[in-house]
């Protein structure tokens, strides 16, 4: 089991109820995790359409996670 | 220094755009985008703007340098707000400066196309009806 | 309302900006052209700029009117400057504001072209050398 | 006999040595004009390089001139 930092951003936000929150959990992945948080939250988002940002900085999905990871899952983007 | 700014109040426009003057910058193009009265056909009374602000300025600063590598610029800075904003604020604003206006007027675009595409900022309307909701992606 | 302005002496943008603020625009694109240290490899320690001004107003503003025409705008405005200006002095100013980008930067540039190749107003370099000479015709 | 108002610009007012003169020609058009004017004062452009103007406003070189006209040659413009 790891120890994640997880933040929230516009629709996942409203989602979850929350803008943080500390998780343990058993993904070995960013994706796993997501996959995790949707039968959490029930995301509507599909992750084909976002990117993942680890560490704050953007990550492949596979990327395997580590003990204290801050992850962020980024929709869509609509700013500008 | 960083060149793109995550500004969570307004900021003074004239002071960045003096940042900008160079002895050989002949040209100088610049972007702002503002918060309109309607999108989609629904009355806005506001935009809150939501960022991942360190992921912002990182993504910000690597647009910034891909524009100065592609075209022949002098300098370009960039700043986005967050927070909530009224119709007519200014939500972003950007200013190239460079010899010649081929390459100002080339870099500007590039750096607002790529901000939209690319920095995690998201727009939560406000609209007229009393109702919020996120934009789902960008429509231009 | 002519928005097209030849000025004698240096004119507040951000007054000009001002006007160009409508609930509907959501885009803003603006230029300007300043006196550069350098022209064709030739040191330039300002620029003379010599206009015949009834004919460059009214023509001026046809720029703008089919600017208006051609691109989805809300409001173009110009100004451009006579009389001596040293290096780093805004010699032209263009503000566009649009509802999306697209009509922005299109209208901006289609503007400061058209100024360009048009509107009778003549640059005499004045060179660190002490010589002045009429720019020929525009190398961009 | 025309009498005409002239305004020169740019190197037009250096080589005539003034930026405004009354002219008596007997001159139809401003091409005739021109070539007066090129003989008196050795204008160096050529008529195909530049426009006139007549009171104002962009005019056809071969366009009569009237009594009174005001008459601008306008070199290639380097504005902007």
């Amino acid at each position: 089991m790891l120890n994640i930092e997880l933040q929230y951003f516009a629709q996942l936000q409203d989602e979850a109820g929350r803008a943080h929150e500390r998780r343990q959990t058993p993904a070995p992945t960013a994706a796993a995790l997501y996959d995790e948080l949707r039968d959490a939250y029930g995301f509507v988002l599909e992750p084909a359409r976002m990117r993942v940002a680890i560490n704050s900085a953007f990550a492949p999905w596979d990327q395997p996670l580590c003990e204290g990871d801050h992850v962020a899952f980024i929709p869509p983007v609509t700013g500008g | 220094m960083n060149d793109f700014i995550m500004a969570e109040t307004p900021v003074d426009i004239s002071a960045l755009r003096k940042v900008l003057l160079f002895p050989e910058a002949g040209g100088f193009c610049s972007f702002e985008g503002w918060v309109r009265q309607t999108n989609e056909g629904r009355a806005v009374s506001g935009i809150d703007y939501n960022a991942f602000v360190p992921l912002a300025l990182t993504e910000g600063q690597a647009i910034l340098q891909e524009a100065k590598q592609r075209f022949a610029i002098c300098r370009a800075t960039a700043i986005h707000r967050t927070g909530y904003l009224s119709i007519g604020e200014t939500a972003v604003w950007i200013g190239v400066s460079a010899a010649h206006r081929d390459a100002a007027f080339d870099a500007c675009r590039y750096i607002i196309d790529e901000i939209k595409q690319r920095v995690p900022i998201w727009k939560n309307e406000h609209y007229a009806s009393g109702e919020t909701g996120w934009v789902p992606c960008h429509t231009l």
